[in-house]
């Protein structure tokens, strides 16, 4: 299988040897001398050499949750969207619902749904950037490219110049889309309590009609694509469905009062590793269902649902691990509220066994299924004649105290809640993203690869790549888990004998 | 000719600036076939050895964004610095602390103790804290040492050029590269921006009156601003006037005042004394309880006026926090 | 430590200034210091560097040595700043690449230790040596003057003042706000100590005024808006309507005979409400200009605001060829242009109605010492007999000094004239009606020619003196001699005991005041007041005519309370100061003017800031802009800009943080 | 080297108490409390020698940078003279520093500076014997408060910066 995976999905199978060759040669000198890497491995074999443990790290805190305080509640969307500048408009969005809550004010129609219409088209956006950008090289462009190849010229190559020049240009329009409500793509401003700051001209709606209904070809158009270069080639149907890549766990998805899937408003709920409901829960009640887990070996901290209580990285149908993110949203719903989107979430099902699927790798699909989905969310919004209603905003006259809101950002559940006192400067902030909910199944995916590939002290030389798929399948945001480090993670693996001595370090930038 | 060698580089940041280079490689590919691109962990891969294993000064220029906030941030800019003949600070955080630099208002012990105990979803009942140096059965892990002061590039290592912004934009970042490439590099310690302040370019200093006082100061929720007209004769704080023009007045085309991200102009040591000295010198009112009064629609001054820039504001950090 | 500046090369001079610096200070060490310090050419000390001998050092210094910039360190610029400009001056350098350090008013005369003095002075040295090497060459302005004057306030102060101007052939407008010029002095009778009729020494000079070609006499007029500078002002006046053309009316008085109330029946503000007179009227007979006016409030042609038929017009028919009245007359903006203004506007007497114990209002007889002065004019209401308000002759009379002077509750001040005019008013009151005259005083002052032998004369016609401020004025009768009576309760503080004393008539001796509106006079002329109200002179001794605004002189009461003859003599001081600047044609400005960089993003901030209206925003740059000949030099919008857009000459931030920076680089202590 | 370096240096962050005397920077308006000083100064009144006074023309010129920069280079305590409320020279300029001083202050309170270590008063160029007072008063709270010792803590904080260190492989 090893073989497979290094030609349909590494990232870089010759790079890694060299990597290792040279950690190898590293291996010798004094590691307190070295950088220490963004996100850090540490694998501990026992007496026969089997894995006992392996520890990822994360090795950075920034504490938004504490200078926040002191702050103007009204200025968090555009602090808290600092937090991560991939996703700020989830950050952004998720701090304004809390603001709703915190002000006790109901955002007007147009409000509501130019919001809507942001998101979505955020939604779009960013999955078609992992999709085509970040991801896309991985599995479009293939491992064997030479590493300048492997990037967004990679794919235009492959996929061809026309169909790059979509790629681009409807990223772009979606964008503008963004830029012409928030002022800026990265770090909107658009989100105020009640609503939002700008209203749309009825002169651009058209020129956002048309963006929708393109927007919709194009999310169809990348399903094809999916179809054709991802499902047409069996290598990597058999890694979606392969074991290292399959944990069963929860599921966690916000859902509307039908329990489809929504990525701005509705209930959150979780599912277990046989689709039953777990629970089902306003954000604002998320302290009773969910808790997080601190351990000694890394910043970041793995949220856990709270009535199973903590028992470590376990997975099947008692564990309080859960999931969050496309494949855990499609996983905790029981339809898309789309058309398109709810025909490609049967195909989905059908194709992948039924619900729940826990191959950790068809979040790629669940991801274009997405895109469908987002991209329908906006013709139904565009076409609304309340958006063009200049009654953007409900000026709040509650006195504020506490307020939580949460949105489904494009990699998982986002939950901020602030306290502040009467003049709304903010107290208490805390902020659980995408990435602590999935922090516990990430470091078993990780310590899954490393018990698959190192026997009796012998490591595999694929490790550091199968690793970094188990890894980058999530798309993990340690910027967003630990506040402070950006999407993509350099990794550094270290294997350390039944002594604690270190065999072995691998370093993956 | 070869092409230039050109590396881009993150610290603590959040992405955002990458984000800008993604665009800008989207907009103009042109520039990727000008610039040999040896360093882009979000979006290509290259490894750090690479680097390490070049000739010092074999970088034409490196872009480094984030703030400085670990030794291993700190070793890399170093790195970076020796390799790179031209060193950028890209965006507010490499510029001036940006946003993460609101940390220095606070100990490092408060931010642990808050994430890993009090935090309300926490459950820790053994208070277990993330270890510099932890063993478990014989199994030792360590973790790297965070700064108790966020930096500015500058702070750290000498830094060629500014490009500010939270992000920068692509036309700005397009316009820095072609300067930098150009015949006649820009002065060293240039900000890559207009020296002049957004009012400049904003739509909305047309019809902004010349007898702008403030009887009071209005939060941006408080009211429903006017799409047109100046935010500061509305009352709102806006920080355009103490800051860097170059972005093309995004925040007030979206209905919003001005944050500051760009900095201050050359002209400035610290850009919150600056516009705390400008909007003060208009209150209206004089006597002390009525000009706190107005004040009090300033709730946070530290935080409005500082948002991006405390690290390089001239007292840098709150100054009576423990652990030196 | 910064970098040595090229071409930098400063001269450091530290002053001995005999023993005043040099015994507390350690003048030697200082200047080895400065020695080493970067940019430093050379460090000498010095006895007195304002001598002859010292400005020499400095000027051979900078020819022979090439310096570039000097550092003086002695006493305050405010003394010898202009001394050592000209020495760097005649040395070949611009004056303004010079700075003074202020060791001795700051240092050597403040302190008692002598290391920790001799610190300092390193210090302020240090401080000074890298602030000029900032300086820049600077220019100083020159500014031509408008040669006109506008004198504001036509009392004795105004008239002497623009009769002093016009003499020596300026051009003067004189803008009063009341119908006729004369002020407060035109309605005394007699002035002390000499007892000259007012009238008779005033009425030459009003008509004096009225007949001088080069003075432009704008009665019942006010200034709105004053803008503009030193040297050129432009001054807007509000003519306000008199119904009566002043230019047709030969003051025949004809019509005021012929109006339709065939008496007088309204007050007559000119004999303070005592004497009657009719909505047609000349306020007093040598009125000037002597030109009717109507009172629209009161002449039935104005019933209810508006003009109605109802009144026959018989002032009209009077008037008859000469057409010189116009009911449709409207008030008119006039604006002139003038050079130097004198602001002589007087002062209001104190509100008697603020000191109820005195009970003037509810007693008839309580008079003011204006109703006073009136009652014992011939020309008054009663042609000069003391009748009283009931219609009796007082036998005895009171005079309280100090009515709203020399009182916490009221006004702190002395107003220097009540203790004179009281004891005139004691003299023409007993004199006009035989009847026995109390003067209730604190403390008599009388210093001034013949005044103490004023006093003594009083004394010797028998008017009575009795120490102490007097409680109240009751009709509270304890006894029956005090029936009917006003009676006076004091303590009397050199007997010893608490006195009743039955009087007819109370005169209470009112204090001058600031007129009320004297803030939004001071607003228009850009000066200052004092925490009194009056206006604030540039120094009390040596500038006291000056304001701090170049180009404003100030006369008369409105500075200050204080009687004819200082008033007039203050009144020639100031003409002379404005002949002083107009005769010599330009005025010399101080170049520490701001000035806006190209950078400006034209945010407006700074426009509102500046008092002067020296800001615009220029529409074609869309920048501010300052205009130099508006600027004073304040600073406050450099230190406002938020962009660092706005630089000043002498005050300009890097001078300034260099001096932060050199404070503060201490040396071991 | 002065006190707060040996401190630094000494690894310590507070200079001995002995050996410390609060430093005051002071920015005076030329037409006021600088001719108060000076006032001070002909009546030969005593007052203590830590104050430094800078001349600006009005209180108005008082840029916040310059009462931050004088805190960062060692100042303990900034003093700020102008002229009494309707007395300055240029009309409104000592308003237009109250107004920032009471926004500065609260700034400050906010980055741990005592606000009683930035003052202004009004002080007219009559009133020598009240800069006497206020400099003795300011003086003596400052020495109650101690050291604020900026430059000293920035040192403190770079300690925790890594020298360029080669790498040990190269």
């Amino acid at each position: 299988m090893d073989e497979v995976l290094a030609k349909a999905f590494n990232p870089g199978n010759i790079r890694a040897n060299a990597a290792y060759q040279a950690a190898k040669r590293h291996v010798i000198i004094d590691p307190v001398t070295r950088l220490e890497g963004h996100g850090k491995i540490d694998i501990f074999l026992d007496p026969k050499g089997e894995v006992e443990r392996a520890y990822l790290q994360v090795p950075e805190l920034r504490g938004f949750e504490v200078f926040c305080r002191g702050r103007p509640a009204e200025d968090m969307p555009q602090i808290t969207s600092r937090i991560c500048g991939v996703c700020p408009t989830a950050h952004h969005m998720a701090s304004t619902k809390a603001l709703d809550d915190l002000y006790r004010v109901e955002p007007t129609g147009a409000g509501r749904k130019i919001r809507g219409l942001v998101y979505h088209t955020f939604m779009l956006e960013d999955h078609a950037l992992h999709f085509y950008v970040l991801g896309g090289p991985d599995f479009i462009v293939g491992p064997e490219a030479p590493p300048a190849e492997r990037n967004i010229v990679g794919v235009i190559g492959k996929v061809g110049l026309e169909a790059g020049r979509r790629v681009i240009d409807t990223r772009r329009r979606l964008r503008e889309l963004i830029a012409y409500f928030g002022g800026k793509v990265v770090h909107p401003v658009l989100g105020l309590p009640g609503g939002v700051s700008k209203a749309l001209d009825p002169q651009e709606l058209p020129k956002f009609r048309q963006l929708a209904a393109d927007g919709l070809d194009f999310a169809l158009w990348t399903l094809e694509i999916f179809r054709k270069i991802v499902l047409g080639s069996t290598e990597y149907v058999e890694m979606i469905h392969s074991d290292a890549f399959t944990h069963k766990t929860c599921y966690m998805g916000m859902v509307d009062a039908e329990n489809r899937v929504n990525f701005y408003d509705g209930d959150l709920r979780v599912v277990d590793c046989l689709g039953r409901e777990v629970c089902k829960f306003p954000v604002a009640r998320y302290r009773e269902f969910l808790a997080e887990h601190v351990e000694p070996w890394s910043y970041m901290k793995f949220t856990f649902l709270k009535s199973r209580g903590w028992n470590g990285f376990v997975e099947g149908p008692d564990t309080p691990v859960y999931a969050v993110g496309p494949l855990a949203r499609i996983n905790a719903a029981d339809a898309m509220a789309t058309p398109n989107a709810q025909a490609a979430r049967e195909e989905f099902f059908k194709i992948l066994g039924g619900r729940p699927v826990h191959h950790t790798l068809a979040t790629h699909w669940a991801r274009v299924i997405e895109m469908i989905y987002a991209a329908e969310r906006m013709v139904e919004l565009v076409a609304d004649p309340e958006i063009t209603d200049p009654k953007v905003r409900r000026i709040p006259s509650e006195v504020p105290s506490e307020g939580a809101g949460a949105v489904e950002a494009p990699r998982g559940t986002l939950i901020h809640h602030y306290q502040t006192d009467a003049r709304g400067l903010v107290t208490m902030a805390n902020l659980i993203v995408a990435t602590g909910h999935n922090a516990a199944r990430i470091a078993m995916s990780v310590e899954r690869a490393a018990k698959g590939l190192i026997h009796e002290g012998r490591v595999t030389e694929g490790l550091l790549n199968k690793v970094e798929m188990a890894f980058r399948a999530y798309d993990p945001c340690l910027g967003c888990a630990t506040h402070s480090l950006p999407g993509h993670t350099p990794l550094k693996v270290r294997i350390h004998d039944q002594r604690g001595g270190l065999l072995r370090e691998l370093v993956r930038e | 000719m070869p092409k230039p060698k050109v590396a881009f580089y993150w610290c603590a940041s959040c992405g955002g600036c990458e984000e800008t280079v993604v665009d800008l490689a989207e907009d103009i590919l042109g520039v990727v076939e000008k610039l040999d691109i040896v360093l882009w962990p979000v979006a290509m891969d290259f490894k750090y050895a690479d680097v390490e294993a070049m000739e010092d000064g074999a970088i034409f220029a490196t872009l480094l964004n984030g703030a400085i906030r670990s030794t291993e941030q700190e070793q890399m800019a170093r790195l970076l610095r020796r390799k790179s003949r031209v060193l950028v600070a890209y965006g507010s955080c490499a510029c001036m602390g940006g946003i993460p630099s609101l940390a220095n208002g606070f100990a490092r012990e408060e931010i642990l103790k808050f994430n890993y105990e009090d935090a309300p979803s926490v459950v820790n009942g053994p208070r277990t804290r993330p270890q510099l140096s932890f063993e478990e059965e014989g199994r030792k892990t360590h973790l790297p040492e965070q700064s108790r002061v966020v930096r500015s590039l500058d702070q750290v290592v000498d830094v060629d050029y500014f490009i500010p912004g939270c992000p920068p934009t692509p036309l700005i970042t397009k316009k820095a590269l072609a300067a930098l490439l150009g015949d006649a590099p820009p002065p060293k310690g240039s900000v890559l921006a207009p020296d002049t302040a957004l009012c400049e370019e904003c739509p909305r200093k047309v019809g902004k009156p010349a007898d702008l006082s403030f009887a009071q100061f209005r939060r941006p929720h408080q009211a429903l601003l006017d799409p047109e007209k100046c935010l500061l004769a509305q009352g709102v704080v806006c920080l355009g006037p103490a800051t860097r023009g170059g972005c093309g007045a995004q925040c007030p085309a979206g209905n919003m005042p001005c944050t500051g991200c760009f900095g201050p102009t050359s002209r400035v040591r610290d850009q919150g004394a600056k516009i705390l000295s400008s909007l003060c010198a208009n209150l209206e009112a004089k006597e002390a309880p009525d000009i706190d009064r107005v004040l009090e629609g300033i709730p946070d001054p530290v935080g409005t006026f500082y948002r991006y820039g405390m690290a390089k504001s001239i007292l840098r950090r709150r100054v009576d926090l423990n652990g030196g | 430590m910064p970098e040595p500046r090229n071409g930098v090369r400063i001269g450091f001079y530290v002053c001995h200034c005999g023993h005043n610096i040099a015994s507390m200070v350690d003048c030697p060490a200082v200047a080895a210091y400065a020695a080493t310090l970067p940019n430093v050419a050379v460090s000498r000390d010095y006895k007195y560097l304002c001598s002859d001998p010292g400005q020499e050092l400095i000027k051979r210094d900078i020819a022979e040595l090439g310096l570039s910039h000097v550092v003086v360190a002695s006493c305050s610029p405010l003394l010898h700043e202009h001394t050592f400009r000209s020495a760097t001056e005649a040395g070949g350098l611009n004056p303004y690449c010079f700075h003074m350090v202020n060791i001795r008013e700051h240092d050597s005369w403040v302190h008692t230790d002598r290391r920790l003095a001799t610190e300092k002075a390193k210090a302020l040295a240090r401080a000074g040596i890298r602030r000029v090497a900032h300086h820049q060459p600077l220019e100083m302005k020159r500014v031509p003057i408008h040669p006109d004057v506008l004198v504001v306030g036509g009392g004795i102060a105004g008239i002497h003042a623009a009769l002093t101007l016009a003499s020596a052939g300026k051009k003067v407008y004189l803008v009063e706000r009341e119908p006729s010029i004369g002020g407060h002095m035109a309605k005394f009778d007699k002035t002390f100590p000499t007892l000259d009729c007012a009238a008779c020494i005033l009425t030459p000079k009003m008509s004096a005024v009225r007949s001088h070609p080069n003075i432009t006499l704008w009665s019942y007029s006010e200034v709105v808006k004053t803008d503009g500078y030193v040297g050129n002002y432009t001054v807007t006046v509000r003519r306000k309507p008199r119904y009566v053309i002043e230019e047709l009316c030969v003051g025949c008085q004809e019509c005021i005979d012929s109006c339709v109330y065939k008496k007088p029946m309204f007050p007559d503000e000119f004999n303070e409400g005592l004497g009657k007179r009719k909505p047609i009227h000349i306020p007093f007979p040598q009125a000037t200009p002597q030109v009717v006016l109507i009172d629209p409030e009161v002449c039935l042609n104005f019933k209810r605001g508006v003009l109605t038929d109802k009144c026959k017009k018989t002032c009209v028919e009077a008037c008859a060829e000469r057409k010189a009245i116009d009911f449709n007359q409207k008030e008119e903006l006039k604006e002139i242009k003038v050079g130097t203004i004198i602001v002589a506007t007087g002062f209001q007497p104190f509100d008697v109605k603020r000191v109820p114990q005195y009970g003037y209002g509810t007693y008839p007889n309580v008079y003011t010492a204006l109703e006073a002065e009136r009652l014992v004019n011939a020309s008054g209401p009663t042609s000069g007999e003391v009748v009283l308000r009931d219609g009796r002759h007082p036998n005895a009379i009171a005079i309280i000094h100090c009515v709203g002077s020399r009182d916490r509750k009221t006004n702190r001040w002395c107003s220097r004239v009540c203790c004179m005019y009281s004891m005139k008013l004691a003299h023409l009151l007993k004199e006009h009606s035989g009847a026995e005259v109390y003067n209730f005083y604190i403390d008599i002052r009388a210093p001034g020619k013949g005044y103490e032998e004023f006093y003594d004369k009083l004394n010797e016609e028998g008017v009575h003196f009795i120490r102490g401020r007097v409680g109240e004025v009751t009709d509270w009768a304890m006894t029956p001699e005090e029936e009917g009576k006003l009676v006076i309760r004091v303590e009397d503080t050199l007997a010893g005991f608490v006195r009743r004393i039955p009087v007819d008539m109370v005169v209470l001796s009112t204090g001058l005041e600031p007129h009320s509106d004297a803030q939004s006079v001071r607003r228009m002329f850009n000066m200052s007041c004092g925490t009194e109200g009056f206006f604030l002179e540039r120094h009390p001794k040596l500038a006291p005519v000056n304001t701090y605004t170049d180009g404003v002189f100030i006369a008369g009461c409105c500075q200050g309370p204080r009687d004819i003859p200082d008033t007039v003599a203050q009144a020639g001081a100031a003409a002379a100061e404005a002949m002083a600047l107009i005769d010599r044609g330009h005025i010399d400005q101080e170049p520490n003017t701001a000035r806006i960089l190209a950078d400006c993003s034209g945010c407006k901030s700074c426009i509102p800031l500046c008092p002067y209206t020296a800001i615009a925003f220029d529409s074609a740059t869309q920048k501010a802009v300052i205009n130099e000949a508006l600027c004073k030099g304040c600073g406050t919008c450099v230190g406002s800009c938020p962009s660092g857009s706005i630089i000043q000459n002498l005050f300009d931030d890097e001078e300034v943080f260099g001096e932060i920076q050199g404070v503060l680089a201490d040396e071991p202590n | 080297m002065n006190p707060t370096d040996k401190a630094a240096a000494a690894g310590t962050g507070t200079p001995p108490a002995a050996e410390w005397t609060p430093r005051i920077v002071a920015f005076f308006c030329n037409w006021c409390t600088y001719t108060a000083a000076d006032l001070a100064g002909v009546s030969r009144l005593k007052y203590s020698p830590n104050v430094r006074v800078i001349r600006l023309m009005c209180s108005g010129r008082v840029d916040p940078q310059f009462i931050l920069d004088a805190l960062s280079k060692g100042a303990d305590g900034v003093l700020i003279g102008g002229c009494h409320p309707g007395d300055c020279h240029y009309v409104e300029g000592n308003y237009k520093m109250l107004r920032r001083f009471r926004l500065l202050r609260r700034m400050l309170s906010d980055m741990g500076i005592e606000p009683e270590r930035v003052r202004l008063e009004w002080i007219s160029a009559a009133e020598g014997d009240k800069v006497k007072l206020v400099i003795n008063e300011m003086s003596a709270q400052l020495s109650a408060l101690g050291p604020l010792n900026l430059p000293g803590k920035a040192k403190g904080w770079d300690a925790e910066l890594t020298a360029e260190r080669e790498a040990v492989h190269a």
